[in-house]
């Protein structure tokens, strides 16, 4: 568990900001310049804020109050940058071997591992400015996997990669979410992105935290500004029960089966599944003859209308309730009201990859 | 005299060598941490370091050579502890050494310097984050990027010592074979009519001896600078 | 070579051919003798002192540091003025001398310098001939002045124009114009090496060779 | 009209590039490493390939074969690197200023609306070691644009921003290509952009360039690699005929009408959509009572079968060729075949912004 | 003598400080110049340059000032030149400033190199792209980039002009007024017995200007390197 507090000037800028993020990665999610970046410098060690109280498990690392300060180098924080600092003067292989040259215990995967998931293996005798802007970015990433940390700080680690290699790496992050106990921090501006990886989200605005809580609460709030009404989604917990043989792989959510294409989990095994608000199309009878697979039926428990032409409703279905965002128009014809039952249908492909993990 | 060169001069030759050499190898360290000192360092008595250790580029020549031979001359208690464990210095080889380190140090410690504030402190930061202690990461991080800086700053304090008279004869005086290194063998040729014809040769050798280190320590800085360059 | 001898450069090929002839074993440091005095005076490892500078030579006697057992003057010079031109006058000097640079070592530290300051004073020339000077370090760097046409003239001792073809005297200057220009030498230890050659400096042997190198006798 | 023609040898990397780039913007595309950044270089001058035929309009550039290189300073190029490389001696009004100050010609846009546009205005007089890592190539960004180029090269420009900053600035690359003749050479890795900006794109694969054509056909094309099944869709032109009361905007696209969030765009003007694969449901007989407001009827010109579960049919509809992407069960089960007559359905909302332009 | 310093002292304190000046001034444009030459530019004759440029620092500074004598001396082409053009150095202060840019020129090249060596080309190159032809990519990115290099190597230079000796008292001599800098002065007083209080007197007036010198440059540099670091 890593608990933060922070009061900091910057210029014109003033942080002052207060979470926690418990184990499993926590999303720090705001617009450029809301300072980000800021908040994860302060947690490694590298800002030192003008007020702070940082804890990460029982260690303190920082408490301006009590004059403690741990230095960087003991922090044993993990942190990719947003532009790389890969050592000029070594190779790839000696960049990663850094991280765990002073690596604080096992390795959490080792190092053969990583080279081959971030493709490293071609270019490990090569020097960063022979290396391609991603490129770089992968080896940064490598190299603070390497080092072991008690808690891991991603600044947008993977803004500067395509997206198979994204889809490559994600499962990473997950892993570390999953298997180990190390926290991470992780500054995305990818909604799908988020969606995917987080356990809890933090989400900034000028400084100052706006919002905190789990995952699922918060993206489907579609108040959180810097999330947005398009990345406006509800998260269900889905398990899977059947691999068919047309490439289809069958989930069970509250009793709900849900068709989605083919995920490499084995059957029993519990994901997160995101459905965007987008996504999905009301219809007040059940829809018949279409191409969509998933057809969630529930009851509106409320409809808000917002600025513009659109409207979000969050409907009660057995898997859980979901947010669906429509047009006021289509609210007004089909007389979409609180308490009216309805059908959600929802693409089986429209779930995209990296929303489910 | 036999040869191009009579063996006094191949001796003064050697010994310019061996004084240009340990000269530069003194310096070294110790101008990494001053340099080091000067550029990331603020504590009281800062100012004054940076001033004494620029003091010998400022002093003409003669007059560090008499404060050299007022601080470490045999009756000198400084001079009394060098001789004490070992390693008098008093009209001695080594104090010719000790002299051109002393001249050479500004030179170095400069050129150490500006390679240290061109070091992105970005770099060692992330070290640090990896979990590197202060003084590994500047072994690891600091010293190679520094490593052109130190070439140049090695070489132009050799170079230096190469050419140090002044402080010099006034420190250790010209005693042939012990303290009489090129230059002040060069300056014994001048005060003597006729001397100029060996006066010259002993000139070209030293530039010839200078140029090779010189061209030496540009490969090795070019290799350098290019593996330090660009991220 | 258990005697080491501290000489003022100028002594330079004298010295180094009295002790060839002599077979005298010594170790020889030249050095100017303001530098050498200090470093005796600071504990340097000298037997023998021979400075070209009388001041030097007494600041050393009166140095409660510094014992010196025995002293005597070696040999004395004469100052000339030199130039790449033909023989002139003494009477004539001061015309021919007129506007023109001459170099000679610092007026007022440099012994040769010093004398020569001496000498024109008393011959009455200073005052015009004294913004024309040209003060150089030491001696030899005054006649290399004249030596590559930098200078037209210059004053210096008689025994530094001998090797140099490109300059020729021009005039001597009385040796009555300026305070006696002495080599005093001095032992500084007691060990029978340097008593050997303290004595061998004024055999008459080294006496001749002193003289064949334009110096004149003690005074 | 650009045309490069490159062969260049990069340790083991070779790079062996030919393409066109018509006016309007052409999206380099393409996995991390697989020559982006080192064809716009070579563009740019900063590379001197090996051999090379480059014209800009009727300006030789480069041509290797007749010992022509234009230097960078007169090739009249905005470069926008992958990594901002703003002074670091200037702030930021002067880093701008130093693109307008060589410009060769009047500035495309006025500064001040390009600082607004940027959102730079607060940050005028700070220095670049004082920026977020956004703010800085919203700097690059405008910088390029004062140079007032006879070519823009944006290498990923907007990677580092996130969503709404993203939104803002897409559409200046987009007057950029309509109002402007200046043609633009865009790398990006986001299916969003390329769909939303290019007019054409071009597929670069391990050096070579694997596929271009005009942004409609290579997209509408599933085979594209770097692109993949989830990006492939249809783009439709289509035409602002009115804005209703409730918020939405209506388009019509070869007579049939299409209902979108409001466009602030004057009536009559002409609008590129992009309809993703996966965002249409197909439907045999007409829907009723479903919260979609967009139905386009349509009949089935092909169906090919793809590895794994889905299908991908293209649908002639009146309003251009849509691509839909459902799965093979469905595809089976609703008898959807070639020849076969039937409804797309689209939610309105689906279409996203950054897909309209 | 009246007062602490006397009224020939105090002359040469202030002939010192324009020799300085002037000579700071003079190899600052050049020292560039061959900076950016031996760090950019590869041509026929770099080598050659590398030495010409260093070997003030290698040979004794006797024989720099004969060299220079020679070079410019009355009689000398290159020196009637000067003196044609109304720009005589021979025994002028003039040549006392030529005498420490000399002296001084090569510090401030390798100051400026280690500078120009650290420059990120990639912003050069930017620039470029911007429309800015080499020489305007120079004045307005490389030199702001490596102004503290230059301040650095300028500092340098100048501490060197004030304790220069040897090259200056051989090529311009000691012309009360006109050549007569503090380090000649000082060595005057310390050939003859009991000078040395006189002499103390006269290098402290040297440290106190050159520590000025130095603290300012350093203000000015860490400001300037201030400006220049991190993107
Ligand atoms: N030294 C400074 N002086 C003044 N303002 C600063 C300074 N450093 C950062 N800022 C400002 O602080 C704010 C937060 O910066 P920060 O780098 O934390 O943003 P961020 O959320 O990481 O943005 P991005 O997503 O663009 O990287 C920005 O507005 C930035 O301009
Ligand atoms: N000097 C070099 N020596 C060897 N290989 C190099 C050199 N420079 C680049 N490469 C390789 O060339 C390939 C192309 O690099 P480039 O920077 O053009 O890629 P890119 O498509 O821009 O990638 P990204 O999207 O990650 O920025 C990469 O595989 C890179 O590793
Ligand atoms: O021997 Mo001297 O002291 O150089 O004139
Ligand atoms: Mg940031
Ligand atoms: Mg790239």
């Amino acid at each position: 568990m890593l608990t933060v507090s922070i009061t900091h000037q910057l210029g014109d800028f003033s942080l002052d900001a207060a979470f926690e993020a418990p184990a499993g990665i926590s999303v720090l999610f705001g617009r450029s310049g809301s300072g980000k970046t800021s908040i994860i410098n302060s947690i490694s060690g590298i800002i030192h804020p003008d007020r702070a109280r940082i804890t990460l498990g029982d260690r303190v690392l920082i408490d301006t109050s009590r004059a403690i300060n741990i230095p960087i180098h003991r922090r044993r924080i993990g942190y990719i940058f947003q532009e790389g600092r890969l050592f000029p003067h070594m190779d790839v292989a000696q960049n990663l071997a850094y991280g765990a040259r002073h690596a604080r215990g096992a390795a959490v995967v080792p190092e053969a591992r990583i080279v081959e998931m971030l493709g490293l293996g071609a270019m490990l005798k090569r020097r960063p400015r022979d290396l391609s802007g991603g490129e770089k970015q992968r080896v940064a990433i490598g190299r603070a996997l390497l080092a072991a940390p008690d808690l891991l700080l991603a600044d947008e680690p993977l803004a500067a990669l395509d997206g198979p290699r994204k889809a490559e790496i994600l499962p990473y992050f997950e892993r570390l979410r999953d298997e180990l106990a190390v926290p991470v921090l992780y500054v995305s501006h990818a909604v799908g992105e988020v969606a995917r990886l987080a356990t809890s989200v933090i989400a900034i605005e000028d400084g100052s935290v706006v919002r905190q809580g789990p995952a699922e609460e918060v993206l489907a709030d579609a108040s959180v500004t810097p999330t947005g009404i398009r990345a406006a989604g509800a998260v269900l917990r889905a398990r899977v029960v059947a691999h068919h043989a047309d490439g289809l792989t069958e989930l069970v959510a509250g009793g709900i089966p849900l068709h989605l294409p083919r995920i490499e989990q084995a059957l029993g095994t519990e994901l997160r599944v995101r459905i965007s608000a987008q996504d999905i199309i009301l219809s007040r009878q059940q829809p018949e003859g279409l191409s969509a697979l998933n057809i969630l039926p529930g009851q509106v428990r409320n409809v808000r209308a917002g600025q513009g032409p659109g409207a979000m409703v969050t409907l009660d279905t057995a898997a859980g309730p979901l947010l669906v965002r429509i047009t006021q128009r289509s609210a007004a014809s089909l007389n979409i009201a609180e308490g009216v039952s309805c059908f959600a249908i929802v693409k089986s492909v429209s779930i995209a990859p990296e929303d489910i993990g | 005299m036999t040869g191009w060169l009579g063996p006094q001069e191949w001796q003064a030759v050697a010994l310019s060598l061996k004084v240009s050499f340990w000269a530069t190898l003194l310096a070294l360290p110790l101008g990494v941490l001053a340099a080091y000192a000067l550029s990331r360092w603020t504590f009281p008595g800062r100012n004054l370091l940076n001033g004494l250790v620029h003091l010998p580029l400022i002093l003409p020549p003669v007059v560090t050579g008499y404060l050299l031979l007022i601080t470490f001359g045999p009756q000198a208690p400084a001079g009394q502890f060098l001789e004490w464990i070992g390693l008098p210095v008093a009209f001695r080889w080594t104090g010719a050494a000790l002299a051109a380190a002393v001249m050479a140090f500004p030179l170095m410690v400069r050129a150490i310097r500006l390679s240290l504030d061109a070091v992105d402190p970005k770099l060692e930061e992330a070290a640090s984050t990896l979990g590197a202690s202060p003084i590994r990461v500047f072994i690891t991080i600091t010293l190679p990027l520094i490593a052109p800086g130190i070439v140049a700053g090695g070489i132009l304090a050799f170079a230096k010592a190469m050419g140090e008279f002044g402080a010099t004869i006034t420190f250790v005086s010209n005693i042939p074979g012990e303290t009489r290194t090129l230059p002040t063998a060069v300056y014994t040729f001048l005060q003597v009519p006729g001397g100029e014809g060996s006066a010259v040769r002993l000139v070209i050798i030293s530039i010839i001896i200078a140029m090779a280190a010189l061209l030496l320590s540009e490969w090795v800085s070019r290799r350098l600078a290019d593996r330090v360059r660009g991220a | 070579e258990d005697v080491t001898i501290f000489a003022a450069a100028s002594l330079q090929n004298v010295l180094g051919e009295i002790l060839n002839e002599s077979e005298l074993d010594a170790r020889t440091v030249y050095a100017g003798s303001s530098a050498l005095a200090r470093q005796i005076a600071a504990g340097a490892p000298a037997d023998i002192f021979i400075s070209a500078n009388e001041s030097w030579m007494t600041a050393l006697i009166d140095d409660e540091n510094v014992n010196i057992t025995e002293q005597v003057n070696l040999a004395s010079n004469a100052l000339v003025v030199v130039g790449r031109g033909a023989v002139v006058s003494l009477d004539d000097l001061g015309e021919h001398l007129a506007g023109e640079r001459i170099a000679m070592a610092l007026v007022d530290a440099v012994p040769a310098g010093i004398y020569a300051k001496a000498a024109m004073l008393d011959l009455g020339m200073w005052d015009s001939i004294a913004p024309f000077v040209v003060e150089t370090d030491n001696v030899r760097s005054a006649l290399s002045l004249v030596a590559t046409g930098a200078v037209p003239f210059a004053i210096t001792y008689v025994t530094d124009v001998q090797a140099d073809p490109r300059v020729s005297v021009l005039t001597h200057l009385p040796t009555g114009s300026h305070p006696p220009i002495r080599y005093p030498v001095a032992r500084l230890t007691d060990s029978p090496g340097a008593r050997a050659v303290f004595e061998a400096l004024s055999e008459p042997d080294a006496q001749a060779i002193f003289a064949a190198h334009g110096f004149l006798p003690p005074r």
